[in-house]
């Protein structure tokens, strides 16, 4: 593996630097971006991107919200109606909040563990482009129903969990479940990528000295997520095959005519979609739970404890999939298995919460934005694991299920819990990044805009439910007793989208200003705030020996003779560092490659070749072909 | 923040019974709908306890321990406490055990067998309507009783039981204030068992997303006195009044 | 003439059978990649002879130059694996003559998974040498098996199916 | 790629990074074929009960099938000699047995082209019944990983011809094997659950 070994021969850290910074000048431009392999520069495309799909899917969201706010709504038919919540969930969940967990991710990963960068770096960027194209790909369904001025789409429109038999093709014809499956097919290859990714680089790549009980949360959090992904992806994966077998060759998985369980398809999908919900919000319990003890000044309270919590809910992930499927008739054995736990699973959340609430307890607490996410995504998620414990308890469910409280439970913890979570990272880490901090005033405005918008839509859907509306209902008469509850929940959508307006200003707003962050603007307590804002393209001029959690933090503070910690002398750390500068450096950085984006750009066609006209396949096929021997005999670091 | 919360939690439990609606849960007008509603309140009811609390000390942790200027001291690096981990560990499942065995009882008390003088009900789901047939309610050549489409007609304190099937896509049968949803699968036959204690009309709505009518696959239980229903089921098979087929 | 119809016909029949088509295409190339290993060819084939052509045959030489990384590793000799592949042969005669014997057939679903099990750790201990390779590779390959076979002996339970 | 192998062991744990990644997808490939296996295994008997189309006591030939499997085997024990040869530095022995496993792997996929064939001809296609469908999915996708290991087998054996795999990067004959004696493995159980446990 030769690669860019910078620099002809081992000479001194500042001589490899050099090199280093030599080689990198030149990677500007649209060019440097499509062929990077740099994780920071992966992981902010990730977040932009990801971003982009959030608009779209917020535009869904609003939509649908106008649709329901007055009885019989006429802003869409039922047929667009159903296109836009199916691509709204796939959307927000496929396309948002796992590839914002991945960009965070792609960011922090080598930093938090003291490494240069991913152990794949262009596995990594292949990762990228896969779920670039699959996003694209699935929205591109939109304008293939016929005349989209006229409102005729094409997009999938059978719930994003897609049960079969509806996704078959008598109930589902044109071409909109093919797109969803695919398109899901193609995002699972990204998401394992990563996952093998990530679990390589956690493993393999820790600083010297750090050992897994050294490890920050959310490095921890990735590791339990990624190996949930490669563990859940190869189910859906088979599902989705089967699906498309059916819909495109004929096969007869689903067809109950020649004794095919249709109830099969719900096994697989939730056997894949348990787990899904744990790859979803773990990341963001990664996030606050490094926020808390920032924003606290304290150490993570019962780390081992949360650390354990976390893999235990990793675990008993795999073991409650049928609780989505109470009312499918599993009989009372099943359903008191599932049901139990069901239960048992709050308990690992609940030791988390109550560690985070101990980290923050005797603190001193900096209320800026980061936290006031994070504390809000607490406040979210405790009401989301009680509904979630409500729905729980089967006989109660039975009413609940398939209602708006459903709906209201999973938003509660799909954007109350990750979403909050999420924006609370961005805030914390923006500056890392940009070197730029984002505006606090904004920032504030932001976070109560959305907060007050998100109780407004959500807390009301708990009461729709439990009035008897059905999720997925395109439009509901009069008399129900649903009128003020949904007209309540549009107003409150709304202020959601305000909110995310404002945070695209202030996004745009910060950028510009021309007052820098600094280095560790949050006094954190992680190995990325030890080196410059933004990281240069090698991250760690050295890299780091750690020797407790937390290492960071011990550099800068230590015990007085009163047994306070104070703030060791600001210098004194980098001239250590001056001083022993004589050892042996070179660094090495992966080459650009622009074979990952061949590879990813084969699988649209191959999809495309199997809806339309089978001789895209082969094109597809050189294409995959010429990219991946390309990148085998490619020299690189990798 | 507390405020919004408490609230919205207060409207929830107190308003709910009160705001009426067809299909409202919180007035239940069958065994079924009632005892699913009493496991909804034993999880409630601790749910709030726990929201309550947690919050609380959310709140107060955070109001309490904030930072009041850049030169507060450094707090105590405190790394944890076994004895409050074991605590928190122990104290939810104990809830959790004391929920589990209720629910349980309460899951095998409805998956339970029927009486023996239960009406029994075949319903078909289709896209978008559902068909209901008695299977031992038969006319002279034995051809069994249909309903009106989407219109189920039974005796009041009476035990149904319904077989639930679908000749297309996935369905889910469902009146609020009789009983909660059961799904309606090709190629399976599923049961579900309730009564009603009152006379009245009841509405319910196919609560499985079944396409593009799923909104309006609504249909209506009306639950007749048992004299009633009778004199309907012999109308409706053209018999003698009396016939033995419609009696209990 | 009689004769070559009846080879033309053959060979369409052939070509129905698409066995044959990739078959024996597959069987040409390998007899041909065959023959290129045993003949004396060296790297150097494609350069005229001279110094070029020393210097690359040189360097092919340094490149191969015999070394013990499978012993270093604490790997089988080729004999014992050799021996494993017997073994796994016979396995696999048993299994077959197990399923022709009509006496065992009420013990035959226990006496075949019995035997593939044995066939399964044999080549995953020795030849995937998770016998004698960093203990967490036998884990994630496990915790794979054992989660597959957990979840869809769960699934098809639930779903009202059995293997006997 | 011809740098010294030692410089890529430098990792916290001394694993080399592609084999772990290797490991990480055999066990996720667990997951992938437990779903294929657990559908056929769920509808096997469910033919017989609509009795539409040909099931599978009509069409297996066991015997061929053992043969095949026999073969497959095989391809095991080659591939693994490949990788002593390769770590003991023994050019013709690596080529050699690289060929003769991609051989046998291919000899197994012409096997499962006749297979397939002759059942299709006996009436059995994807969409005749529940058989043809778990049957061929199952069959077809553990098929398409052969074939995938014969191409990468291919080109390492051209890659010793061209002098680009030598004993230094001798980790590439061990992923290899590695994939390949998995794939063997899941045949192993499919031979066993599919073809000799039928009813």
């Amino acid at each position: 593996m030769a690669g860019a070994t910078i620099g002809e021969r081992p000479g001194t850290l500042r001589d490899a630097l050099r090199d280093v910074r030599d080689q990198t000048a030149g990677y500007s431009g649209i060019w440097s971006w499509i062929t990077t392999v740099d994780h920071k520069r992966i992981g902010i495309m990730y977040g932009v991107t990801a971003f982009v799909f959030f608009l779209a899917g917020g535009i869904e969201a609003l939509v649908i919200r106008l649709q329901l706010a007055t009885p019989n709504g006429g802003v869409v038919n039922a047929d667009q109606f159903n296109q836009l919540f199916t691509m709204h969930g796939t959307t927000m969940i496929f396309l948002v909040v796992m590839p914002l967990s991945a960009a965070f991710f792609n960011l922090l990963v080598p930093l938090m563990i003291g490494a240069r960068d991913v152990a794949f770096p262009r596995l990594n960027a292949f990762s990228y482009w896969v779920f670039l194209g699959a996003g694209i790909f699935m929205n591109v369904s939109f304008f293939t129903g016929g005349n989209i001025f006229q409102g005729e789409l094409g997009a999938p429109g059978a719930g994003w969990f897609g049960y079969a038999p509806l996704t078959l093709n008598q109930f589902s014809p044109g071409h909109g479940i093919d797109y969803w499956a695919f398109g899901l097919l193609i995002l699972g290859i990204a998401s394992m990528a990563s996952g093998f990714n990530f679990i390589v680089t956690i493993i393999n790549m820790r600083a010297p000295g750090m050992t897994f009980f050294r490890m920050p949360l959310f490095i921890w959090m990735t590791l339990v997520t990624s190996f949930l992904i490669i563990f859940a992806m190869p189910i859906i994966t088979v599902a989705l095959f089967q699906v498309l077998a059916d819909r495109l060759f004929g096969a007869n998985f689903f067809n109950a005519e020649l004794g095919g369980t249709p109830l099969l398809w719900q096994h697989m999908f939730w056997l894949f979609g348990h787990p899904e919900v744990y790859i979803l919000i773990l990341p963001a319990m990664g996030i606050v739970s490094e926020v808390f003890a920032t924003f606290a000044r304290k150490p993570l309270f019962g780390y081992p404890f949360v650390v354990f919590s976390g893999v235990a809910i990793g675990l008993m992930s795999w073991g409650v999939w049928a609780h989505h499927m109470y009312t499918t008739g599993l009989g009372s054995v099943a359903n008191s298995a599932f049901g139990f736990t069901t239960l048992l699973i709050a308990i690992p959340t609940g030791i988390k919460i109550f560690n985070w609430i101990a980290t923050l307890w005797g603190g001193s607490i900096s209320l800026k934005t980061p936290l006031l996410f994070a504390v809000g995504f607490l406040a979210m998620f405790v009401i989301g694991g009680l509904t979630g414990v409500m729905h729980s308890m089967v006989p109660s469910d039975y009413q609940q299920q398939d209602t708006y409280f459903v709906v209201a439970h999973l938003h509660q913890v799909l954007l109350g819990g990750a979403l909050f979570g999420l924006f609370s990272g961005v805030y914390y880490w923006f500056p890392k990044f940009t070197g730029r901090l984002l505006n606090e005033k904004w920032g504030q405005l932001h976070f109560w805009l959305m907060f007050i918008g998100f109780n407004v839509t959500f807390q009301p859907m708990m009461i729709s439910g439990m009035l008897g509306m059905p999720r997925r209902i395109s439009t509901y008469s009069e008399g129900l007793g649903w009128e003020f509850w949904n007209m309540l929940s549009t107003v409150g959508a709304f202020l959601i989208a305000v909110s995310v307006l404002v945070f695209m200003y202030n996004v745009v707003i910060s950028l510009r200003s021309k007052e820098r962050a600094g280095d560790d603007p949050w006094d954190g307590r992680t190995l990325e705030w030890a080196i410059p804002s933004p990281p240069p393209v090698y991250n760690f001029a050295e890299i780091p020996q750690v020797k407790e959690l937390d290492d960071f933090w011990h550099t800068k503070y230590v015990e007085n003779e009163q047994g306070q910690l104070v703030r060791v002398v600001a210098g004194a750390a980098e001239q250590a560092e001056e001083a022993e500068d004589d050892a042996h450096h070179d660094i090495h950085m992966p080459s650009p490659s622009y074979f990952p984006i061949i590879v990813a750009s084969g699988f649209p066609f191959i999809a495309f070749g199997f809806m339309y006209d089978f001789a895209l396949l082969p094109v597809g096929a050189v294409v995959m072909l010429v990219g991946l021997y390309g990148w085998a005999l490619e020299p690189a670091t990798e | 923040m507390a405020a919004l919360l408490l609230l919205a939690l207060a409207v929830l439990f107190v308003g709910c019974s009160a705001f009426g609606g067809d299909q409202n849960t919180f007035a239940p007008e069958g065994d079924v709908a009632k005892k699913q509603l009493e496991v909804f309140y034993w999880a409630l009811w601790p749910a709030v306890v726990v929201l309550i609390l947690v919050t609380g000390a959310l709140l107060y942790a955070v109001i309490r321990f904030r930072r009041r200027s850049d030169d507060d001291p450094i707090p105590k690096q405190v790394h944890g406490n076994f004895r409050l981990e074991i605590a928190w560990t122990i104290a939810p499942t104990i809830v959790l055990l004391a929920l589990a065995v209720p629910m349980i009882a309460a899951i095998i008390d409805l998956g339970g067998d029927p009486d023996a003088d239960a009406l029994h009900v075949n319903v078909t789901a289709q896209q978008f309507s559902w068909l209901f047939e008695y299977p031992s309610l038969t006319d002279a050549e034995g051809t069994p009783l249909r309903a009106k489409v989407d219109e189920l007609l039974i005796p009041v304190d009476r035990e149904i039981v319904v077989h639930l099937e679908s000749v297309d896509v996935n369905h889910s049968f469902w009146v609020p204030k009789l009983f909660g949803k059961l799904d309606a699968i090709p190629g399976r036959t599923n049961d579900l068992k309730f009564n009603a204690t009152s006379p009245g009309t009841f509405s319910g709505q196919c609560a499985e997303f079944c396409g593009i009518g799923h909104a309006n696959m609504k249909f209506t239980i009306i639950a007749l006195e048992e004299p009633e229903f009778q004199v309907w089921c012999e109308e409706q098979l053209a018999l003698e009044p009396g016939a033995p087929v419609c009696q209990r | 003439m009689v004769d070559l119809a009846l080879v033309v016909l053959s060979l369409t029949d052939w070509l129905e059978n698409p066995a044959y088509v990739l078959g024996v295409p597959l069987v040409v190339l390998g007899v041909i990649g065959l023959l290129f290993v045993l003949a004396p060819a060296e790297i150097t084939w494609s350069l005229p002879p001279g110094p070029a052509a020393d210097a690359a045959r040189a360097r092919m030489d340094a490149a191969w130059a015999p070394t013990d990384i499978a012993a270093h590793e604490g790997h089988p000799s080729p004999s014992q694996y050799i021996a494993i592949g017997l073994i796994l042969g016979v396995v696999t005669a048993a299994e077959v003559a197990v399923y022709y014997v009509d006496a065992l057939e009420g013990a035959l679903l226990g006496i075949l998974m019995v035997l593939s099990a044995m066939k399964f750790i044999l080549v995953a201990a020795w030849f995937m040498h998770l016998r004698f390779d960093n203990r967490l590779f036998s884990i994630l390959f496990t915790s794979g098996v054992v989660l597959a076979v957990l979840l869809f002996i769960v699934v098809l339970s639930t779903l009202g199916a059995s293997l006997a | 790629m011809q740098h010294a192998p030692a410089a890529e062991l430098q990792t916290t744990t001394g694993m080399d990074h592609r084999k772990l990644l290797m490991w990480l997808f055999l066990g996720s490939e667990c997951l992938f074929f437990g779903s294929l296996i657990a559908t056929y295994l769920l509808y096997r008997n469910k033919t017989e009960e609509i009795g539409i189309g040909p099931i599978p006591s009509d069409l297996y030939d066991i015997p061929f099938t053992s043969v095949s499997s026999f073969v497959l085997l095989m391809s095991s024990v080659t591939m693994v000699l490949a990788l002593a040869a390769i770590q003991r530095g023994d050019r013709r022995g690596t080529q050699a047995w690289l060929l003769a496993t991609a051989l046998l792997g291919m000899s197994f996929l012409a096997g499962q082209a006749f297979e397939f064939t002759e059942f299709y001809r006996q009436g059995l296609s994807l969409d005749t019944n529940l058989f043809g469908t778990t049957f061929y999915v199952l069959t077809g996708f553990h098929g398409a990983h052969v074939s995938i290991g014969v191409l990468i087998l291919l080109s390492l054996f051209v890659m010793t011809l061209r002098g680009r795999l030598t004993p230094a990067n001798s980790i590439n004959v061990e992923l290899i094997g590695l994939y390949w004696h998995f794939v063997d493995v899941v045949w192993i159980v499919i031979f066993t659950l599919i073809y000799l446990v039928q009813t």
